[in-house]
């Protein structure tokens, strides 16, 4: 977290800059099935975020080596488009991609029952193609909805959303200018039916009832964003039940 | 068992060919349906989002302020680059970029650079010291045939309705890019022995060579490439040549629509 | 075979657990002996070396001048960097990073990072010109478990004895390097299906995710990480945070303890 | 292409910097069996350009995942030497040079009997020493005299050639005034017994009319250097019958 | 080597800047079975440098193409940690450590046994902690102690010594002054009770009357280092015997 | 099969060398036939082809102009690279450099090198500024056995007879490099057990370590290297250096003969 200066981020009437208050999150609008090459797809907008999420699979594991006999991998790949952001990326290599891919996939692995598919591969590619603070979170959003467009087994969804802290504020999904002079953030993903945390990252300072205060928030989200990932993937059935478009 | 497959889709597609007929219901130079949106992503300076039958593509523009090269101290630079990251397919694999992705992207750039649609001279801020580059980033997203022509089609897309980020380099306020042609890319794939327009993932499964030909504003040759096995006459480049001329006039038309 | 001698390891773990212990006797809560040592390394400016259980690891610190990012033009900068290099143990194998030890490094990093325990401004020398780099390597040459805990004690440790070249670099003589705070990592590994402090090796091969707590001289949190595949409830959340909490502290004693 | 500025390339008497008529190729040498360790290998040098070519195989195609079931694949690297431009190359990845390697790769299987050999590989090692304008078609004609030398059997020759246009006026085998400030490159690769394309590559600025005279003078030029790859491998047949050198 | 300026390395008494006889070496320590997680380990302090070496194995060679059907591979890495030498190094690729690390490989396949493990891989792993002049050759006779520590069976030992030149003058063992700015440089890996040399490399200016001097210091020193060598490995003994730390 | 060939090879190679004999009928200390070409390809500013028996190799210089490094301001530099593409022989396959031709390289760079052939400081143009740098690149065609002298061989004559294109860099007329000496190398294999000078490509197939001696004008040693799995002892050295002292003088009149 960059510290904060001199940007002021609450107005005075306690409201953000963008109107919203503490615990709101931005809209979040989501699509099932959007890409006709994968066996499962989502589109994600989470405020100005744009994810895509494929998934492929179950599909044999190879190389060889990666194969666990008792359940399937799951091979997460996320990537920022290089115009995703205000600098473009150059393509290749990237530590922190290769960080988030890794917390990822196993938060999803957290909830895939991936012991139906022995020695078997399921690959899960996200692609941030707009970037505006909190792409992790946006991206797991898409990939259980991509898996479960796929119709591969979870025991839960999983909802990724953030919380953090900026002029000693706890607030709910940190936008860009909140990620880039804020104090703290608490990404997290969670099963929204049990309420237990498969993937947990944080930066910056919190203090323990500071920590409290945001899982208290991405709780109550988790639950908003849920009810949209049940929403689109219904229509997507129904579209396809109905053969629309 | 890879082997096999192919050789009856082959077959398939040769009996389709003998009857002027196409594996999905199409004439031999007619096009899939496809919509251009642009202006769609947030953070890009141009973005076009092309859906090609059932081929997506985004492309998106960003510039960057750097200094010129040594040898061409006046001018700026245009960048054009492809990935074809694993999302595309399932037969797409993580890892350097490919002998397919490193060509789609020297294509395309190719068919945008060689049309001088970007004048260099006038992407220049201080001769000498601070030019502008231009980077088109085409990221293919369902691969499901002929991305050539949609990589192509975005691509220009996006530039010509790209603004320059002045204010965020301190040197004015933002304004579009001048793209002073709209050079577009057909394609054509031999399948069952003869070429076809806009060939779907069946017919590239199952099919030969693939010429791609960029023509500009006049109709003008920018870029031709063959790529796979397989050879063509001269006779048969003529006729498609003369389908290539009537369907870029179409993409063209399409794009200038976009426009501010 | 592979998988066999695992779940083996994962019965008897949790048999052990059912009954309050840990295969190599310890109680839940209960970190093994460790030993610090600083200065021990020639041509490091700060360096440490930890011994934690069987796990060694070295941390050395080196300081480069450089010209700033030209956004930040009068900071200087810090990276810890940690590498897991086959001499490490028999899993270890050669090749460039894998997501193990890029996880590693910026667990480690985010922890000493986000503590703002350096003043990037304090490492400016001439604005726009010339500032400080601070780089943190860590070196693993025995994991026999929770090599996270012991790298970012051997990174801290080997900061805090830091002394700036000054000499060197032509501004003026040798200093301390100034470090405002003490961050130090407590890590917890599902094991038998409960929460331990420090796993050892075979504890790790049997267990489930991981959580990292870094932790600040006010018992303020600073970094969170979980790792591989498992969940956690909120609650037990709760529960080893107050371990974390006191752990933290005893390794910051200890670190403060090695300064001149 | 560089497009043309104040550089004159045509003379007054209409003939080129270097004396050659607009549809006049450089001179054109070439030996086969000139490289010990290959089991076939071509030197050409055209105008001032070298390539040298050495073929390996039929050899067993590995990794396993290139083999094809039912044909040999031809595995072609084109390559730049460090010294062969004016400014020194680096050794090392190069876009372009993959680039070309594919398609060159892509024309050779077109005259090589690939079925003759499924599952098997033939390696074509394309040197160019030295770089004078139009190395891709130079490296095309040593690489089908290298396959010769080879006895790999192939239903016909492949010639590499160029024509262009410079300032307004369509010329045959640019040389590196003409590459460097001319409008327009067509490199094709010639069946010449046949007369099919199976290189095809253009850039620049190209009429209707102006491509028909570039294929012209292409079909010409092609049957030129037929001539030389066959004399050169006579020559060789000969030398390997009679014993000499 | 950086070939003799203004730097005085010999004092007028005829001795070295660090008070050291023209064949005398610096103070050497090696302490055995240092690291738990491998099958055999060394410490080794020799002047400033420390190396520190694991051995793992014998174990299967993968990938196959590595194997060799009637003996083991030995897998050498010499690495310089980042924090080794003045300047940070860089981790990664470099061609000095790739070059050392083949040689190096090739002398320890030397005296090691090897045919009495077929198709296996013998791993060899070499880290200087801390660099003063030599490390190629502290890195070997650690490397020596620690297969010895891992049982693995050799015909005898290695030891690693450099002699050089400075001032016109032999000396042995070049410190970090006498490498930057002396004339020669001539590591050798020897057997200590064959005298046999397994490891030879050598840079700057050397008659043949100085080459002879050079080893003549050489194969003293190997003996000094191979008592020493001896001395650890039995101590290490007497720890596993006696059960001590 | 692999193992099989090379066993009856080295039975026989041994059997050879117990009646003083070697496969190609030379004596043990007896080279190739070699012809060296210089001056021989266009765009490189020093050129040589070498043709050593049946091993074929070429060697070029290139200059550039380039920014001296900071620790020394009034200093050019040399750099000697040899590629062992997979044009040299079924056996080399494509990728990153392979230790062999990383030992290649540095082995033949170490012996131009350390002989101070090239004086640094007469490459600078600008102290702190520009300096020259000077790029010896080598293009094995063709391994047939002992590519280690040929390189050496071609590598000293490329530079030899380079012509620093000080027009192209507008710092006056061009002129010849000066370079003050002559060093060559000689290679011994070990052969069915004792060491025979120039390997063919079978000797090093069932042959043991080699031994690359470099040597300058006055019979100097200015670069050893042992590679490959065997010892020798010093009486053995002593031997083939003696051969490599008459042996070097012989390819150093060689390359002299060559200039201009």
């Amino acid at each position: 977290m960059g510290g904060y200066g001199d940007i002021q981020l609450l107005r005075e009437d306690g409201l953000r800059l963008d109107g919203r208050k503490v615990d709101e999150m931005r809209e979040v609008v989501i699509e099932a099935g959007v890409l006709p090459a994968a066996d499962g797809s989502a589109w994600v907008k989470h405020g100005l975020n744009i994810a895509v999420c494929a998934v492929y699979g179950p599909m044999e594991a190879h190389p060889r080596k990666i194969q666990r006999q008792d359940r399937a991998v799951i091979d997460v790949r996320y990537n920022m488009a290089p115009f995703s952001t205000s600098d473009r990326i150059r393509p290749g290599f990237n530590r922190r991609s290769r960080e988030i891919s890794k917390v990822t996939a196993e938060a999803l692995e957290s909830v895939v029952l991936v012991e139906r598919y022995p020695r078997s591969k399921i690959r899960v590619e996200i692609e941030i193609l707009a970037a505006e603070a909190g792409t992790r979170c946006v991206g797991l959003t898409a990939a259980a909805v991509a898996l479960a467009d796929a119709g591969i087994p979870m025991r839960d969804m999983i909802v990724g959303v953030a919380a953090g802290k900026v002029e000693d504020t706890v607030v709910l999904d940190l936008d860009k200018a909140e990620d880039n002079y804020g104090q703290a953030d608490l990404p997290m993903g969670i099963l929204p039916t049990t309420g237990e945390i498969a993937f947990l990252q944080m930066d910056g300072d919190l203090s323990v009832e500071e920590y409290n205060t945001c899982l208290e928030y991405n709780m109550k989200a988790a639950k908003e964003i849920h009810a949209i990932q049940i929403d689109a993937l219904k229509r997507r059935y129904e579209q396809k039940m109905g053969g629309g478009v | 068992m890879v082997a096999l497959v192919p050789s009856l889709l082959r077959q398939e597609l040769a009996n389709l060919a003998a009857q002027d007929q196409r594996i999905d219901g199409r004439a031999q130079f007619e096009a899939r349906e496809l919509t251009l949106e642009t202006d769609c992503l947030y953070n890009a300076e141009g973005s076009a989002k092309v859906t090609w039958g059932d081929t997506i593509i985004y492309a998106g523009v960003k510039f960057e302020m750097r200094t010129p090269w040594p040898d061409r101290p006046a001018q700026g630079s245009l960048m054009c680059s492809a990935e074809l990251r694993p999302i595309a397919g399932r037969k797409y694999e993580p890892g350097p970029p490919s002998p397919e992705s490193i060509e789609l992207s020297r294509v395309v750039d190719r068919g945008i650079r060689e049309s001088n649609c970007i004048d260099m001279d006038k992407l220049c801020i201080i001769p000498g010291e601070k030019v502008l580059g231009v980077m088109i980033d085409i990221h293919v997203l369902s691969d499901q045939g002929n991305i050539f022509d949609a990589c192509a089609l975005g691509a220009i897309a996006a530039l010509r309705t790209a603004i320059v980020p002045a204010e965020r380099f301190d040197i004015g306020e933002d304004y579009p890019l001048t793209v002073s042609m709209t050079p577009t890319m057909a394609s054509f794939t031999r399948v069952g022995g003869r070429y076809v327009l806009d060939a779907n993932e069946e017919e590239e499964l199952g099919g030969d060579e693939r010429i791609h030909i960029t023509l500009g504003d006049e109709g003008h040759l920018h870029s031709l490439q063959k790529g796979l096995r397989g050879t063509l006459t001269p006779a048969e480049f003529a006729e498609i040549l003369e389908v290539a001329q009537s369907r870029c006039a179409e993409l063209a038309e399409l794009v200038n629509s976009k426009e501010a």
